[in-house]
């Protein structure tokens, strides 16, 4: 049975989900399953983490054919590049059951559904089945907005959905192209990725193409300026759903330009590699700015993560080993930290009824474990060292600098800028004097204390001993490196060669 | 040549653990209080004891090495390893850092038990000293640090603590403000710090991201990205050390409780841009451009923190502004490649700073909480002790010899005069002068003359032993500490130069007799006039006077924070506002909108076309076959 | 022998008309009988044709027919899905009249008589024949919209439908005459022999009249501009009828199309420059009148306007060689099941006399009946063309096509109108999902229409993965 | 020769068209479309006379026959019409429109 360990990590989640929220099951029952499910899942991957040895290509593979007439097949396979996100997908979502536990029946089918959706969007390696779970992953959370959403939920549950499929519907017009690409070549269709990272792609055609998955991803992931829907979905979204998005399919959005665009684009990459990287940049700045002057808690915690997915993104576009390993990190690093505050503010959101930041106040003093596990999350995420934030966000700037020192000196600005917001939030909602509507705010208690727990100290672990995830993924950041190696080549003569320059001479 | 030495990592962990557990302590009782003091006060005080001692033991320890080959290191494991960057979670010990690590466990232990009388009857008595605690294991990190990058951790670690510790009391508005302050600015230095150490590690890093390696491929760095490792590393140091432009947070982080401003904003945490500096002093020695900017904006400093200095009436203010200006004495130091005299001076006035501020405490305790000098006086027989001491402090911080203050702030000077630096020689005289005055006014206004207010005066009391006794070891400190240096004029041998040595690259300067006398004199002189007028002015108990003109200028701090917010702070928010406001909405998202409103409006005009009347569909066929069979006659052509 | 087994189907469903048309004429048969025996021969001819294997072109009763007739797996497939269509339209009706007036008994007898003309439709391989076919079909169509005589709408949509339907036939009819002059023959066969030595454009006569008879099909498959009746009349026919126009109508002219098409290379190549710039035209005006509805059946009737668009694009891709109108049929399948599970599902959801047909009427349903409203869901994500539906596999084929024919740009925009086309598909999900309910939806009880719902539900996944070469 | 023919036969057809597209009485349209049909109906015999088929003659009267057929239908639908409204005007047919 184990044998198939991704496919059980697939379907049990998908399947569970899609009986509860067809069969009369009730609430009670629905979240129980729902937890089973999900504990068997982080099962699962910490044995997939545990026993995956990142030395070679695709590991725990599953194969078998699709549709041969156009060679589409169930193809599925972790490496060193998924890895990570893979676990993202697979360990936090405990978490939301254990916390949340009153909420309708379909809350707790559709995080199932789309658990398992994003776990099979990270194993896939063949394009089209990769859409299929793409696609999937969107709609449990179209329902979870439209359903369980704020006050303005229409709006914002139809702007995420058609933009996000909008999006993903060039790529999947971009992952056809390839397809015939491929069939031109061989005569034989194929979408399986080792298959169509072997093709040569030049012209005006290929470049769409690259653009199409481009957008696809920087919709999702959300890259400046496709950041629009991020704000109201963020806001409206129930907190599990919030903590989906930001925790992990944002990350899926990154996961999917190192994993496919990177491999089988090179050329066209490597040439707007830079355009990228400055979007990257000025996403990170635009939203860190934005974040300052909100209002709304979780709208400012929103655009906080869009501001550092812009960082995050930007690791990729440096074509380094030191960038692109820190976005690996990060990641998983930024799910953490990102999640846990979340899912905090859902906690606080629950008890006081409020989300406008200047109804708050002096929560430190009335909950001081929230504030202690909130402030470790919020210093992750502004990257202090010691917390995993800090290893991720240095391999980031460091890899720019290298890449385009300009790039590089702006992308350290978020070392401010994070830390000006966060700071601010931190004091008008931990500090001060407690104002009405916290006056009768209570602890946490100990479920959520033991809940939570483990991923504070996860944080704290991953910034100070990351060696071993490291290991784990250095050797396929290595791999992809090699590879862009003679495209890199290319683009530092142009761009990010001053500072090598300036060593020899 | 260098030897591995295991106990290294044990310094800062000591006291991490105890903040660790404290904390749990703290979180696991704070909502019905437990646990006594005592316990609290034990296991905090535990932690930095153990680490001076093992401190002292590592200072035998490397003693006992020939004077060249005195590196003890210890790696305990990997940090992180990502292509050529390799990062070990490593210690040194070398004199420079065993020094440091010296007062620092010292000072910092004496100020645990210090707190023990300060902070009783604290509610948060167990967070505060594990937040003191997690401040003095990051400082200790930061010291020992075998590379730029763990240092970084300290560095960062330090800042954090500063930032707990200055809204330590956060029921109060204006604290947390103050300490969101202090965070930030040292976060825009961090920024230099990060990127210079990524421009340095882009340069000669790949073999190796230690001071040692660092050090042995250092004459490989291209001149220019030397001179922008350099400064980009000395913003960094502007932002911890509070110089100018970054020095403004300083002086309100005395919001914090006193012995944190002792420990972390007099006698420690600010010397660390200088010790940085002097880490770095085989970068800074190859490039004189980046050393003369530090050495001027020290001196700069200097001057300004003198002024600010003697025009303020907040006890503690006036100490703040006080190390203001003796850090900026330190970099003048080092900027002038007297690394040495730098470190001695940072070494000496952790001493007689912290002792001050003690001091200070013990007298705002006396008075319940009372910062106003203008409301104390003739205070010297109530509170002997502290008179006492903190009048040793002030000589020495004044530069009277033979307290420890004259030799390190001489040493300086004479440095900076022997290397031909006579500019900065000349300022660095006034300022000593101005520094005798704002001390002496201090002392005059607060323990001289009569009471000012005399019910305040009647309830107050000497502060209880556990506060006098590190009072009592620290003047100690302050009278001799300077004699570790003692100079060859006076018949030392300048043992603490001496020692350095090995681990900073400085050149002595050779200045004849002449210089060194000019040296000594200008500053005994400047000393001598400064405390002269303090005496004429306040011996006799003088009222608050009313500031004007330049005075008033100089009491608002020339209105470099109000500038600040006009220029960086409004702006960025207005910029906010304007990105949430307009950009938002109808830029980034214009389009978008656009685009729907666009498609529904189509729509509109084809529900207007299905008009209903078959006739007119008919027309609809026809008009479409005619242009269709138009179009085909055209492209067939017959 | 084999010829008999080629033609059974049609045979089954023309004399299961006119064996209904008898019964009819005695009282003796209720309506759930009539309606029980309709479906049962749609289901019986359904299973010849499925036991029908043809492999390679075959002209049954050649020399009796002269050939007139063709059979081979496209038009065996095709075939198959008329027949289905013919049988949930029959299953809808069942449902439908419960709650509706209007019933007659030749209802079914005219259902079984259009779907005669499609089969017929499908294989002929003569323009008389063709239009014979039409015809049969056309005629048994326009009477199922117009037969309820009480309904001023009804007699509408038929006004609309018959007259255009009728001039449109006199086109084709007029190519008919051109084409039969510029080759002397009007058997597929005989023409493509014609275009194979002569040539194709160089002779007006045939070009002219294929354009005409071109013309009449893209009427019936309502390509723009030839769409404007399709609206109406979708909305004034009853439900049932609806669904069997959108659906097995369709399907038969795109077969019938491509037949046509096919005569020769030559004949495709002349036509795929107007067919690339209408099947644009179409899918655009399709998403643009859609998005402006506010009746499902309307809403339906422009979306099957997009989805013509599709096909269009299909007919530009098809491979002239080995044919094997894959990516056609399996569209036309999975638009068919969905547009089927739509109407069904409204076939009940509609209560008396079609009072819910608006999307406002659907407020909150997915609180009150949540399995409809999850099976209407389905068959919109499976119309929008979301994975793992069988709307996706289809449009993911005429893609791949439209690439693999060297019309990238036409792909591209196809893509981008079904971009377009989820804002009102979305719009009714949101409707049910997020709206509250407002009144009980009360329906008919014991009927069948909810079973074929769930049957037809699980058929758009269930097709989904079925094989198909491009 | 056949050109005249073929002309008369697309010139009646035109006219057809005409009548269509020109006159709003249902009745008079469904005659245009009559009028149409015998059209094609000439070009036939006229193609068969050419090409010396009976192919054409055939096909003639299939199209009467179907004609006939769509004639029977479209009356049933005048009357339809005329019973709903007592008018015959197609515009006056157009609730569904929109």
């Amino acid at each position: 049975m184990l044998d198939n360990l991704l496919s059980l990590m697939i379907f049990l989640p998908i399947v569970l989900g899609a009986g509860i929220l067809l069969l009369p099951v009730g609430r009670e029952a629905a979240r129980a399953l729902g937890l089973a499910a999900s504990v068997l899942v982080v099962l699962f991957g910490l044995k997939i983490f545990l026993t995956f040895n990142g030395s070679s290509g695709l590991e725990f593979v599953e194969r078998s054919p699709l549709i041969e007439s156009l060679g589409i097949s169930y193809h599925l396979g972790v490496d060193g590049i998924s890895l990570l996100v893979l676990m993202a997908a697979a360990l936090l979502f405990p978490m939301v059951y254990l916390l949340f536990r009153t909420r309708e029946k379909g809350y707790y089918g559709n995080l199932l559904i789309v658990q398992g959706a994003m776990i099979g969007a990270v194993c896939a390696a063949d394009l089209v089945l990769f859409y299929m779970f793409w696609e999937v992953m969107l709609l449990p959370v179209f329902f979870m907005i439209g359903l369980y959403g704020g006050p303005n939920r229409l709006k914002a549950t139809v702007k995420i959905t058609i933009y996000t499929i909008a999006g993903s519907l060039l790529m999947l017009a971009a992952i056809i192209y390839l397809g015939m690409a491929h069939h031109q070549a061989t005569g034989q269709w194929s979408f399986a990725m080792d298959a169509l990272s072997g093709l040569s792609l030049a012209g005006p055609a290929a470049t769409l193409a690259f653009v199409g998955f481009m957008v696809a991803f920087a919709i999702k992931i959300p890259l400046f300026p496709f950041h629009t829907w991020l704000p109201d979905a963020y806001t409206e979204a129930p907190t599990a759903t919030t903590f989906v998005l930001s925790a992990i399919m944002a990350k899926i959005g990154v996961y999917g330009v190192i994993r496919f665009v990177v491999p089988v684009f090179d050329e066209s990459f490597a040439r707007y590699a830079l355009i990228l990287a400055c979007s990257g940049v000025v996403g990170m700045m635009y939203c860190g700015i934005a974040a300052l002057v909100q209002k709304d808690f979780k709208r400012m915690l929103a655009f906080s993560s869009a501001s550092h997915m812009g960082i995050i993104a930007l690791g990729i576009f440096c074509m380094n080993v030191q960038a692109l390993t820190g976005t690996l990190y990060q990641i998983v690093a930024h799910a953490t930290s990102t999640g846990v505050i979340f899912l905090l503010l859902g906690l606080i959101e629950e008890r006081s009824a409020t989300r406008t930041i200047d109804d708050f106040g002096g929560l430190a003093s009335r909950a001081p474990i929230l504030a202690v596990f909130f402030a470790v999350a919020m210093l992750a995420s502004v990257g202090l060292p010691g917390t995993s934030g800090f290893i991720g966000e240095f391999l980031i700037i460091l890899g720019a600098i290298k890449f385009n020192a300009v790039i590089g000196i702006l992308a350290a600005t978020t070392l401010v800028i994070g830390v000006c917001y966060m700071l601010w939030l931190f004091q008008r909602v931990f500090f001060e004097k407690p104002a009405e509507k916290t006056a009768t705010f209570h602890d946490l208690t100990a479920i959520e204390v033991l809940t939570i727990l483990p991923v504070i100290v996860l944080i704290i672990v991953m910034g100070i001993y990351p060696q071993p995830f490291l290991d784990k993924i250095n050797p396929a950041a290595d791999r992809q490196i090699a590879a862009l190696a003679q495209v890199v080549a290319v683009a530092d003569s142009g761009d990010g060669a001053e500072l090598n320059n300036q060593g020899k001479n | 040549m260098e030897g591995n030495l295991s106990s290294l990592g044990f310094i800062p962990l000591l006291p991490l653990a105890g903040a660790l557990v404290l904390g749990l302590m703290h979180l696991a009782t704070c909502r019905g209080r437990l646990i006594s003091e005592r316990i609290y006060a034990l296991v905090g005080c535990i932690g930095p004891i153990l680490s001076f001692l093992l401190a002292v033991n590592v200072f035998f320890a490397l003693q006992a090495l020939p004077a060249q080959s005195r590196f003890l290191s210890h790696q305990a494991f990997t940090w992180f390893s990502v292509g050529e960057l390799t990062i070990s979670m490593g210690f040194l010990a070398d004199p420079l850092s065993v020094l440091m690590l010296l007062f620092v466990t010292l000072v910092g232990s004496l100020i645990h038990v210090y707190s023990i009388g300060y902070m009783a009857g604290d509610p948060a008595f167990g967070k505060f000293f594990s937040y003191l605690n997690l401040f003095l294991g990051s400082m200790l990190i930061l010291v020992l640090g075998d590379g730029p990058l763990v240092m970084f951790v300290g560095w960062e670690g330090v800042g954090l603590c500063s930032y707990l510790l200055i809204s330590y009391y956060s029921e109060d508005r204006g604290n947390v403000v103050a300490g969101n302050k202090a965070f930030i600015v040292n976060r825009i230095g961090d920024f230099g710090f990060v990127l210079g150490m990524s421009f340095l590690f882009w340069g000669i890093g790949a073999e190796g991201f230690d001071y040692l390696s660092l050090k042995a491929n250092a004459h490989l760095l291209a001149p220019t990205l030397g001179i922008t490792v350099c400064l980009l590393l000395f913003v960094g140091a502007t932002g911890k050390s509070a110089q100018i432009p970054l020095y403004v947070w300083l002086p309100d982080a005395m919001a914090g409780p006193t012995p944190v401003s002792a420990l972390i904003h007099a006698a420690t945490m600010v010397t660390a841009g200088v010790y940085m500096v002097a880490r770095f002093s085989f970068l800074y020695a190859q490039v004189e451009v980046a050393g003369l900017v530090v050495a001027w904006i020290g001196i700069m400093t200097a001057l300004l923190g003198a002024i600010f200095g003697m025009f303020q009436n907040d006890i503690k203010k006036i100490l703040a502004y006080s190390t203001v200006s003796q850090l900026g004495y330190m970099f003048a130091g080092v900027g002038v490649a007297a690394y040495s005299a730098g470190i001695f001076h940072v070494f000496t006035h952790a001493f007689f700073k912290a002792l001050l501020f003690l001091g200070a405490g013990s007298v705002i305790l006396a008075l319940h909480h009372r910062q106003d000098i203008w409301q104390m006086g003739g205070l010297k027989n109530k509170l002997p002790i502290t008179y006492w001491t903190m009048l040793i402090g002030a000589l020495a911080l004044a530069g009277c010899p033979p307290f420890s203050g004259f030799f390190s702030k001489d040493e300086i000077l004479y440095s900076a005069l022997a290397g031909g630096h006579t500019g900065i020689w000349a300022i660095g005289v006034l300022v000593a002068g101005m520094t005798a005055y704002y001390t002496f006014r201090l002392i005059f206004v607060v323990f001289h003359g009569q009471p000012r207010d005399r019910e305040v005066y009647d309830h107050a009391h000497e502060s209880p032993k556990v506060m006098t006794l590190p009072l009592i070891v620290l003047a100690v400190g302050a009278l001799f500490a300077g004699f570790l240096n003692l100079p060859a004029i006076f018949g030392g041998h300048q043992q603490v130069s001496h020692w350095l040595a090995p681990s900073l690259t400085e050149v002595h300067p050779h200045g004849s007799m002449a210089t060194e006398v000019l040296a000594i004199g200008g500053s005994v002189l400047a000393f001598v006039v400064g405390i002269s007028i303090a005496y004429r002015r306040f011996a006799g108990g003088a009222e608050q006077p009313v500031f004007t003109g330049f005075r008033k200028f100089a009491y608002h701090k020339f209105y470099v924070d109000e500038l600040y917010d006009t220029v960086l702070v409004r702006p960025y928010r207005f910029v906010g506002q304007a990105v949430q406001r307009v950009i938002e909405p109808y830029v980034t998202d214009g389009p978008v909108r656009a685009a729907a409103w666009l498609y529904r409006m189509a729509g509109l005009a084809f529900k207007v076309i299905q008009v209903g009347y078959v006739r007119v569909y008919a027309i609809y066929m026809v008009i479409g076959l005619s242009v269709m069979s138009l179009v085909l006659s055209q492209s067939l052509n017959f | 022998m084999f010829d008999v087994m080629v033609i059974l189907p049609l045979a089954a469903t023309g004399a299961g008309a006119i064996l209904i048309m008898l019964v009819a004429a005695f009282e003796t048969f209720r309506r759930e009988g009539i309606s029980i025996l309709g479906m049962g021969l749609f289901a019986f001819a359904f299973f010849i044709q499925l036991t029908v294997d043809n492999s390679g072109d075959i002209y049954p009763f050649a020399e009796v027919f002269n050939g007139m007739l063709v059979a081979n797996t496209f038009t065996k497939v095709a075939g198959l899905i008329i027949l289905a269509c013919g049988f949930f339209s029959a299953l809808a009706a069942q449902t439908y009249f419960t709650q509706n007036k209007g019933f007659v008994l030749e209802f079914y007898c005219m259902l079984l008589f259009a779907a005669f003309g499609m089969l017929l439709l499908t294989m002929v391989a003569e323009l008389i024949t063709l239009f014979i076919a039409l015809e049969i079909m056309s005629l048994a169509v326009y009477t199922l919209v117009g037969y309820d005589r009480h309904s001023v709408v009804r007699a509408e949509a038929v006004l609309k439908y018959l007259m255009l339907g009728a001039f449109a036939g006199a086109f084709y009819v007029m190519g008919a005459v051109l084409v039969y002059a510029g080759t002397g023959s009007t058997s597929f066969a005989a023409i493509g022999a014609v275009v194979a030595d002569s040539g194709y454009l160089s002779n007006p006569a045939l070009v002219g009249g294929s354009f005409l008879i071109l013309f009449a099909f893209l009427f019936k498959a309502a390509a723009f501009p030839f769409h404007a009746w399709v609206i109406d009349v979708y909305d004034g026919a009853p439900l049932p009828v609806t669904a069997f126009m959108a659906t097995a109508v369709k399907t038969s002219i795109f077969a019938v199309l491509a037949n046509f098409l096919l005569i020769n290379p030559e004949v495709h190549q002349g036509w795929v420059t107007f067919l690339f710039y209408l099947s644009i035209l179409t899918m655009f005006a399709g998403n643009l009148i859609a998005i402006g509805q506010q009746n499902l059946k309307r809403m339906l009737a422009a979306s099957g306007i997009v989805h013509t668009g599709y096909l269009l694009i299909a007919l530009v891709a098809l491979g002239s060689e080995r044919f094997s109108g894959g990516a056609i049929l399996f569209y036309l399948a999975a638009y068919g099941v969905a547009t089927l599970g739509l109407f069904v599902a409204l076939s009940y959801l509609s209560g008396q006399d079609e009072r819910r047909v608006s999307f406002d009427d659907f407020r909150g349903l997915a609180k009150v009946r949540p399995y409809s409203a999850a099976c209407i869901a389905i068959f919109l994500l499976s119309m929008a063309g979301i994975p793992p539906t069988a709307g996706f596999m289809g449009k993911f084929y005429i893609i791949a096509g439209a690439f693999q024919a060297g019309h990238a740009v036409l792909a591209v925009l196809g893509i981008v109108s079904s971009i377009l086309s989820l804002w009102y598909y979305l719009r009714l999900i949101i409707v049910m999902y997020f709206r509250e309910p407002e009144q009980r939806f009360e329906v008919a009880e014991l009927t069948l229409a909810p079973l074929g719902t769930i049957v037809l539900a699980v058929c758009v996944f269930a097709i989904s993965f079925y094989p198909v070469v491009l | 020769m056949i050109e005249h023919y073929l002309s008369l036969s697309v010139l009646l057809f035109c006219l057809g068209v005409l009548g269509v597209i020109s006159r709003r009485n249902v009745f008079v349209v469904f005659m245009s479309i009559e009028l149409m049909l015998n059209a094609a109906n000439l070009g036939f015999v006229a193609v068969a006379r050419l090409h010396q088929s009976m192919d054409g003659h055939v096909l003639a009267l299939m199209v009467m026959a179907v004609a006939a057929a769509e004639a029977a239908l479209a009356l049933a639908v005048v009357i339809l019409l005329h019973k709903h409204k007592g008018n015959l005007d197609t515009n006056i047919f157009s609730l569904l429109k929109g």
